[in-house]
C-alpha cells in the first residue's frame, strides 16, 4: 500500500485499524502518480468526516470546505481556474446526506472533476450514526427497530441528473480502484466514483468479506448508453448485488465550455473597460 | 418657476408604472434636473397595488419628498392611503370612470384614461405618460426617443398613447409646471447598477447568486457584464450553493463575490465564517428588505444589522460596510474587495432596497484608488513548498509551480495544516482578529458632516442620511446646531465613533428597523450622561425628512 | 372553473391574466370536494413563489414555510398529526433548485403526504429567472448565449429515490389534473404530481399549445413496476415527449408506519413518567 | 484523608481512556464522593491524543482542578503537556516501555502495562484501571459491578486485567490515597442526559437532528428515549431539515426541538427567523465547541453568543438561555418549552461541551413547575373560523373542529393572512417584539451571588460560574469582598445586570472566547466610571479556578 514515498505523501494517513480510507488513499495516490500529475496542478477540495482527512496525508493543494459543501467549492476552483485539475472528496454523509442537494445540481451542470465519495455506510467521523446507505431496516444505536429509510442509490441519482461519468469500486480490489480512478481522472466531465467502504470501528457488520458476496464487476470499459446503464444498476439492486467499474461513460460538452470559461481567470485590477460601460449604459462619467 | 415638484404614479402592478416612471425620470435628467424615485411594489407579479414617487428637483436629493404635489393614478387603487401624502394643492389626474367623490383633493382631473386606451389599442399608462409629459413640459423629441430604445416592439401603440395624452392635456387648460435646472445633462442610475459596475472596475470576476428581491437586479446585470469582460457569472440553486462556490473561487484566485437579501444572508451564515476561518476574501452583498423571515420582500428596512454584524458562530473576523451615498454604493463595492484580501475577512455590504432599486441622478464619480494582494508566487528550486495562505500580507493561488496553497475551515497553523492544539487555536484567534484593529482606528470613508461643534448628534444608516441632512439644513435655520455621523463603517465599530460623542447632548440614532439595531451596536460608545433618541421608522417605506422634522419639534424620538 | 363557492374558498385568487396556476387552484379544490374533505383535516403547507400562493386562497389549515424547506416541515407535520391530511405545494424553483435535497430524503422516507409541484419552467415570482426545468441551451434573461444546464428530472429522482406515486399532469387538461389529485390525496406514502404549467408573463415560450404537442397519455391505472416506471421515463425523455397521468404507484410501509407514530401526539406536561427514567438510569430522584 | 484528589488519564484515542474514567468516576460515586470530569479529545477516532481529568472531592465542585497529583498514562503520548498542569509532588504512572528520562517529576512508577495486557490478552487500561483502583482504595465489588454492566461481553478478559492492576499496585508498596467522604451514594450524570431528561418531563415530543459533535449525545439519549414515551424522534438530513421539520411539528402540536453545535446553528439561522416571524414555539439547544467553522470540533469554547443573540435577519424575538450550574441542565430545557410557548418566540438553550460530555455528581433536583400554552380549542357553529395563531396566549393546532390553523414566513395580520401593507407590519413587529419587555423585567432565574455588597463584581457565563465561585471563596479568605452574576439570560439582557452594578468599582466578565463576546453583548449595562476586565481563556479547555486567582494576583484582565 504505496510505502514508498511519494511526492503526495504529506503526513502518515491516521485511521482505526483496518479503515477502508487507507486502500482508496493509496490507491488514489497511485493512480496520481501513474497518470503523471504533479502536486501543484491538483486541488483537492474535502468535506468534513474520517474519508476527507485525506487531505491532510496527500501532498497537493487543498481545500477543506465546509460539511456537505464540497461541490459548491470544488464548482467555483474549476471555473476559475480551468488548467487545474479538481478532486473533490467526501464521505457517504456529506455527499448523499447534507450534500445531496448539490449532487444532483453538480452532476447536471457537468462540472469537470472527479467526485471521490467512501461509501462506509456509517457516520464514522461523529461515532457511528447511520448515514443515507445504511440498509433498509437494519437496527442501528439510534434505531434499535430497525432503521426506517429506503437508502440513497448515488450511482441512479446522478445516472438520470446527468453524470457523464459514473462508476463503483470497493475496498478488497485495490488494483481495480486504482484503474476506476484513472479512467474517472481521464474524464473531462463530472464523474462520480463511490467506492464501497468499511469502518470496522463503527460499521463492524459490513467487511470486505461481506460486501465481497455481492460485487458485480461489471468492466472498466462501459459502451452502455444512458438506459443501458440505469437498467444494470436497477437490476443489481434488485438482486441485491454492488456492481464494481465504469457503469457509464460518455462526452458532453462541460459548463466550463458552456460558459466560454476554459481559460484561468486572473483579476485584472482596476479593470478600466468599465468606463465603457457605465458611459455606454447611463452616460455615467467616472474619472480615475 | 419652481425649486422641486413631486409626482406619484399609481396603480396596479402590471399596469406599467415602473414603465411610466423610467421615461419620465430619463426625460428629466436630459433636461438637466435632478431626480430621485422610490417604488412600493407587492409580490404578487400582475394585480397588486404599487406607486412610484418621483421627486423632481433642481437640486440633488436622495430622499423621498415630503408631500406630493401630482399623482397619475392608473386605477382606482392609486387613490389608496394618499391623505397622509398629498400636498393641499396636490392635483389628481384618473380615469373619468373612477368614482372620486371620496377624494379629500379638490384638483381632480378626470379623463378617459380606460376609454382611450381601448379605442387606441395602447396602454393605459401611455396616455398619463403623455398628459404628464405635457404638464411637466417634457420634450417631445425626447420622449419619443426613450420609448423608441426602451420598447422598440411597442412603439407605434405607445407613441399613438403619448400623443393623445399631451393633446388632452393641451385641451385641459392646465397650466405646465416647469421646474428650474442648473447644468446640464443629468446621469440616472440605480444602486444595483453601481454595485455591479464597481465590482467590475475592482476586477471581479467570478460572480454566483441565486435570485432573491430586492437583490435580484444586481445579479442580472453581473450576470450580462461579467462575461463581457471574460469572467465567469452563474446562477446556481441556492445561497449555500452560491457563498462556497464564492469560496472556492475566491481561493483559487478570482476577485468573487456574491449578492442576496435577509433570507438568503441567513442561508449563508456557515459559509461566512468558513470565508472567514480560512482566511479566503470575499464580498457578499445584503440588500436588505423587511424582516423577519421571508417578510415582505418588496418593501424596505434596514434590519439586517444584527445577523450582518454577527453573521456566524465562532470568532470570526468580518468587515461590515453600510454606503450612505448613492455615489458610494459604487466606491464601497470597490473598496470591499480590497480590504477583504487586506484583512483576510468577508466583507458584508449592507445596502438599502430604496437606493438599490430606484433611479436617482447622481454626481460625477471619481474612481479610489485600488489596490490588489493577489498574488502569483513561484516558488524556486526542486522541493515543493506549502505556501502559509493565512499568514501573509498576500494571497498567493494555485497552479503556482512547486508551491502548494492550503486553506481550512478546520483550525490550522499558518500553514493551513489541521491542528488539535488549544494553544494554537488561541494564537491564531488573535492573529484573524487581531488585523481589524487596523480598521477600528482608520474607519473605511469616516465622514462627519452638519456643525461639527454641533451638540445635537444624528447617527444615521444608510439613506437615512439624506433624510436627516435635509432636515438638518432645514431647522439649523432656525439656529439649532447639528452634527451629523452618517455611520458607514458598522463592524468593527469606528473608535472615533465614542470621540466624536464626547460633547453630545442629544443623540438621535435614526434607522429603520423596529428594536434600534443600530443604537445597540453602537450604545456604548455613547456618553452616560447624554439624552438618546431612538428615531425609527419601518413601516417599509424610506425615511422622509419630514420624519426627522417631527421628531426634532416634538422633542420626542 | 370552480365559480360556485366553495368551503375551500378563502379569497379570490390573484396571479397574471392566463396564469396556469387558476387551473391548478380549481383542480386541487374540486378534487378535495369531490374527496370529500373538511378544511379542518387538511394542512397546506406552502413554500414561496407564486405556485405557492395557493396558500392564501384555499382554506384550510395552513403553514406558510421558508422557500425550499416545504417537505421537512410538511413531515414534522405528518410524524405527529398522522391523522392530518397533508399537502405539501411549490413551484419548480422551490422544489427542484433550492429543495431539491429534501425531495430525495422525502421521497425514500416515503412520507404520507402529497407534494404537488406548478413546474413552469420558471422563477416566476423574482421576475423571470430560468429554473431547473428550464430547457438545456435555450437563451434566458441572463444567459444570452443559452441556459448551460441540463434539467433536473424530477419525476425520475424520485422514483430512483423510493417515491411511492409518481404522477404528472398539466393545466392543458383540467379533468385528467383533478382525476390525477384525487389518485395521489387517495395514496398512501409519498406522493410527487409535477405540474407542468405556464407563465405567460415570464415564459412565454411555453403555452398550453407547445405543451399539448408533446404530451403522452400513460393512463391513470399504472400497473407498472419501477423499472417500467423508469424505463418509461427514459423514453419519454428521449423523445422529447411530456408523459402525463400515473406513472407510479405502489402500496409500501411510511415512515410513521416503521416509526409506530399512527397517532395523533398530545405533549402530556409534565410527563412523570421521566422520573423512572432518571431513577433507573442515573439513580437520579427528581423531586416534585 | 485528603479532602481530594485529581487523576489525569492520558493517552491515545481507542485506548480506553473514556471508559476507565467513567469506571473510576463510578466507584467514586458509589462511596459518597463528588466527582467532576473533564476529557479532551481530538476528532479523530483511533490515535490521536486524549486525556480525562476527575477530580475527586469530598465537596462538590464542578470546574477542573488546578493540579493533577496523579497521572495514568496509556501511552508516551500521555505525557505531552503536563509540566504545566501536573502537582509538584505528583505521581505518573506509566508502561515501563516509555522512556521517562525527560520527566519533570520525580515520582514514577513504571509497570508493564504493555507487556502484561498482551500476555493476559486483556487491555491495557484494565490494568491501569486496578492499579489505581488499588491506590484509590476504590471497592473491588463495586469496580467489578461496574464492569460487568458496562461491557458484559468483555467482562472476563476485563476482570483479569483489573486483578492484576490491583495486584501490581499491592505488590508497588505504595500508599493508599483515600479522599473523605460524606453522606451516601452520589448520582452522576452528564449534562447531555439531563437535556434529555428535561425535555422528557417538560413534555417534549418530537424530535428532529443531525448528529455533530458535541451534540451528538443529546440527540442519541433523545432518540432513545422519546419512543419510550411514545413520542417521535428522528435523525434528519441536514440541520435546515431538522429545524424546519421541529417547526413543522411545533405547529402540529407537539413540543418540539433540536440539538445542534455552532456549525448546525449557523445552518439554522433561517429557520430560528421563520419561527420568531410565525409565532411557532420551538426549543434550540446549541453545544457550543470551538468555532469559528468547523473549528476544533471537540473542544470547549463558549463563542456561540454573537449568533445566538442575534440568530437570523429582521428583527426576532429570541430567547437566549445559557445555564450555568448542571442542575440547571434539567431545569432550564424544561423551562425553555414554555417561555417559547408563552413569548412565541425560538428558545436557544447555549450549553458548554465541558458540561455537556462529561460526568459529574449532582445534587438531587426539584422540578420546576412546568405549565403548557397548548390548547385544543373547539370552534362551534356551522362556520369554519381561522385561529389568530400569533395573536394570543394560547397555542392550539390543528386538527381542530371548525377551526383552522394560519402561520407564516411572510408578513401577516392577526389571523395569520399574508398582508403587504407597512403599517400592519409596523404593528405586527411591536406586537412580536414588545411580549419579551416582560423577560427583561424578570428573568429566567436571575441570581446574584457571593458578597452581595462587594465592590469587586464577576459577571460570568455557563461552566465559568464553578471556576470563579472556587477561586473567589479562596480569596474571599484574604478579605475582598466579591459579588457573582452568573448571567444565564444572555437575551433580552436583564435589567437588573444595570442595577447591579451601580456600586461596582471593577467589573470582571469572565467568558471563554477570544473576542469578549458577553462583555461586547452587556457592556452598555456596565458604569463608566467602573473598570471594566475581560477575562478569556480559549485554548479550548474550561477555565481552572486558578486561571482567575492568577488574574486577581495580577491585577490583570
Ligand atoms: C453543518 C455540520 N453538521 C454536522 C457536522 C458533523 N459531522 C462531521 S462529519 C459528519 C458525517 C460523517 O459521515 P461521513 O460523511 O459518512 O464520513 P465518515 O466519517 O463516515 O468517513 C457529520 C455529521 C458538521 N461538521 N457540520
Ligand atoms: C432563501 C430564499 N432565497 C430566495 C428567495 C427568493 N425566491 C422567492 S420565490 C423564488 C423562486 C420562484 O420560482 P418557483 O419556485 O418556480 O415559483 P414560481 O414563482 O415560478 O411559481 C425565489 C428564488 C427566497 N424567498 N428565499
Ligand atoms: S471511525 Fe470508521 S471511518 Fe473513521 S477512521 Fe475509524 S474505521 Fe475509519
Ligand atoms: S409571474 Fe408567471 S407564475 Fe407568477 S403569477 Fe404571473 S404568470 Fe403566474
Ligand atoms: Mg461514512
Ligand atoms: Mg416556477
Amino acid at each position: 500500500m504505496g510505502q514508498a514515498s511519494s511526492v503526495f505523501d504529506r503526513s502518515k494517513p491516521k485511521w482505526c485499524p483496518g479503515c477502508g480510507n487507507f486502500v482508496v488513499y493509496s490507491c488514489l495516490k497511485d493512480a496520481l502518480e501513474e497518470l503523471g500529475y504533479r502536486p501543484e496542478e491538483i486541488v483537492v477540495v474535502c468535506g468534513i468526516g474520517c474519508a476527507t482527512f485525506i487531505w491532510s496525508y496527500l501532498n497537493t493543494n487543498s481545500l477543506k470546505a465546509l460539511h456537505g459543501r464540497v461541490l459548491p467549492a470544488a464548482t467555483g476552483v474549476k471555473l476559475v481556474k480551468p488548467s487545474l485539475k479538481v478532486l473533490a472528496v467526501s464521505g457517504d454523509g456529506d455527499a448523499y446526506s447534507i450534500g445531496c442537494g448539490h449532487l444532483t445540481h453538480t452532476a447536471r451542470r457537468n462540472i469537470d472533476l472527479t467526485y471521490i465519495v467512501i461509501d462506509n455506510g456509517i457516520f464514522g467521523n461523529t461515532r457511528g450514526q447511520p448515514s443515507p446507505t445504511t440498509p433498509y431496516l437494519s437496527p442501528t444505536k439510534i434505531s434499535p427497530r430497525g432503521w426506517p429509510e429506503k437508502p440513497v442509490d448515488p450511482l441512479l441519482l446522478v445516472a438520470v441528473s446527468g453524470a457523464t461519468f459514473i462508476a463503483q469500486g470497493y475496498v478488497g480490489n485495490p488494483s481495480s480502484l486504482r484503474e476506476i480512478f484513472k479512467k474517472a481522472l481521464k474524464h473531462r466531465g463530472f464523474s462520480l466514483v463511490n467506492i464501497v467502504s468499511v469502518c470496522p470501528t463503527f460499521n463492524p457488520k459490513r467487511t470486505i468479506t461481506t460486501i465481497k458476496e455481492k460485487i458485480l464487476d461489471v468492466g472498466l470499459d462501459s459502451q452502455r448508453d444512458l438506459d443501458e446503464a440505469v437498467k444494470l444498476l436497477l437490476e443489481a439492486r434488485k438482486a441485491g448485488r454492488i456492481p464494481v467499474g465504469v457503469i457509464y461513460s460518455r462526452d458532453e460538452p462541460t459548463y466550463n465550455d458552456l460558459l466560454n470559461a476554459n481559460s484561468d481567470q486572473k483579476s485584472i485590477v482596476p479593470d478600466l473597460r468599465v468606463l465603457e460601460i457605465a458611459l455606454r449604459e447611463f452616460g455615467l462619467e467616472i474619472e480615475c | 418657476m419652481l425649486e422641486e415638484v413631486s409626482i406619484r404614479i399609481a396603480g396596479l402592478t402590471g399596469l406599467g408604472v415602473e414603465f411610466t416612471t423610467e421615461v419620465i425620470v430619463d426625460a428629466c435628467a436630459k433636461r438637466g434636473l435632478h431626480v430621485y424615485t422610490y417604488r412600493f411594489f407587492p409580490t404578487i407579479v400582475r394585480g397588486g397595488y404599487t406607486f412610484s414617487d418621483i421627486r423632481i428637483s433642481c437640486r440633488k436629493t436622495s430622499s423621498p419628498p415630503d408631500e406630493i404635489n401630482i399623482l397619475g393614478a392608473l386605477s382606482k387603487e392609486g387613490l389608496r392611503d394618499v391623505d397622509k401624502i398629498l400636498s393641499k394643492d396636490a392635483l389628481i389626474i384618473i380615469d373619468e370612470e373612477v368614482d372620486v367623490s371620496q377624494s379629500v383633493c379638490k384638483h381632480v382631473i378626470q379623463i378617459p384614461i380606460g376609454k382611450l386606451s381601448r379605442e387606441l389599442k395602447t396602454r393605459m399608462n401611455m396616455i398619463l405618460l403623455g398628459f404628464l409629459s405635457g404638464l411637466l413640459n417634457l420634450d417631445f423629441e425626447v420622449v419619443t426617443e426613450i420609448l423608441r430604445k426602451k420598447k422598440i416592439s411597442e412603439f407605434e401603440s405607445n407613441l399613438r398613447g403619448l400623443k393623445k395624452g399631451i393633446r388632452i392635456f393641451e385641451e385641459s387648460g392646465l397650466e405646465k409646471i416647469v421646474v428650474k435646472s442648473y447644468g446640464g445633462v443629468k446621469s440616472v442610475i440605480r444602486g444595483s447598477d453601481l454595485v455591479a459596475l464597481g465590482a467590475l472596475y475592482a476586477g471581479c470576476k467570478f460572480f454566483a447568486g441565486y435570485p432573491i428581491t430586492p437583490a435580484t437586479s444586481i445579479m442580472e446585470a453581473l450576470m450580462n457584464w461579467i462575461p463581457e469582460l471574460g469572467g465567469v457569472a452563474v446562477q446556481v440553486e441556492d445561497e449555500l450553493a452560491a457563498i462556497n462556490m464564492v469560496i472556492g473561487a475566491s481561493y483559487a484566485g478570482a476577485r468573487a463575490m456574491t449578492v442576496t437579501s435577509g433570507p438568503g444572508f441567513s442561508l449563508m451564515a456557515e459559509g461566512i465564517g468558513f470565508a472567514g476561518m480560512a482566511g479566503i476574501p470575499v464580498v457578499i452583498v445584503d440588500v436588505q428588505r423587511v424582516g423577519p423571515s421571508t417578510g415582505l420582500p418588496t418593501a424596505h428596512e434596514q434590519s439586517d444589522i444584527d445577523i450582518a454584524t454577527h453573521p456566524s458562530h465562532g470568532d470570526i473576523p468580518r468587515i461590515v460596510l453600510a454606503p450612505s451615498t448613492i455615489e458610494e454604493y459604487y466606491t464601497f463595492t470597490v473598496k470591499s474587495f480590497q480590504l477583504s484580501e487586506k484583512y483576510r475577512a468577508p466583507v458584508i455590504l449592507l445596502l438599502d432596497q430604496s437606493y438599490t432599486l430606484n433611479y436617482q441622478t447622481i454626481d460625477k464619480i471619481r474612481n479610489p484608488e485600488v489596490y490588489s494582494y493577489r498574488v502569483s508566487i513561484e516558488s524556486s528550486g526542486d522541493s515543493i513548498e506549502v505556501y502559509p495562505y493565512y499568514d501573509s500580507e498576500w494571497v498567493p493561488s494555485p497552479p503556482s509551480k512547486r508551491l502548494l496553497i492550503v486553506a481550512s475551515s478546520v483550525e490550522h497553523d499558518y500553514r493551513g495544516f489541521s491542528v488539535q492544539d488549544g494553544e494554537i487555536h488561541a494564537s491564531m484567534s488573535d492573529k484573524r482578529l487581531g488585523k481589524l484593529r487596523e480598521l477600528e482606528e482608520n474607519p473605511v470613508d469616516w465622514e462627519v458632516v452638519g456643525d461639527v461643534d454641533g451638540r445635537e448628534v444624528f447617527i444615521t444608516i444608510g439613506c437615512c442620511r439624506a433624510a436627516v441632512e435635509e432636515a438638518c439644513s432645514r431647522l439649523s435655520k432656525n439656529g439649532r446646531r447639528f452634527k451629523h455621523i452618517p455611520l458607514k463603517q458598522l463592524w468593527p465599530i469606528p473608535r472615533k465613533l465614542r470621540e466624536e460623542l464626547r460633547e453630545a447632548e442629544v443623540v438621535y440614532v435614526v434607522e429603520q428597523n423596529a428594536s434600534g439595531q443600530v443604537l445597540r451596536l453602537i450604545s456604548k460608545e455613547i456618553p452616560e450622561n447624554c439624552i438618546v433618541k431612538s428615531v425609527r421608522r419601518y413601516d417599509g417605506q424610506p425615511l422622509r425628512s419630514r420624519d426627522i422634522v417631527e421628531v426634532l419639534r416634538d422633542g420626542s424620538g
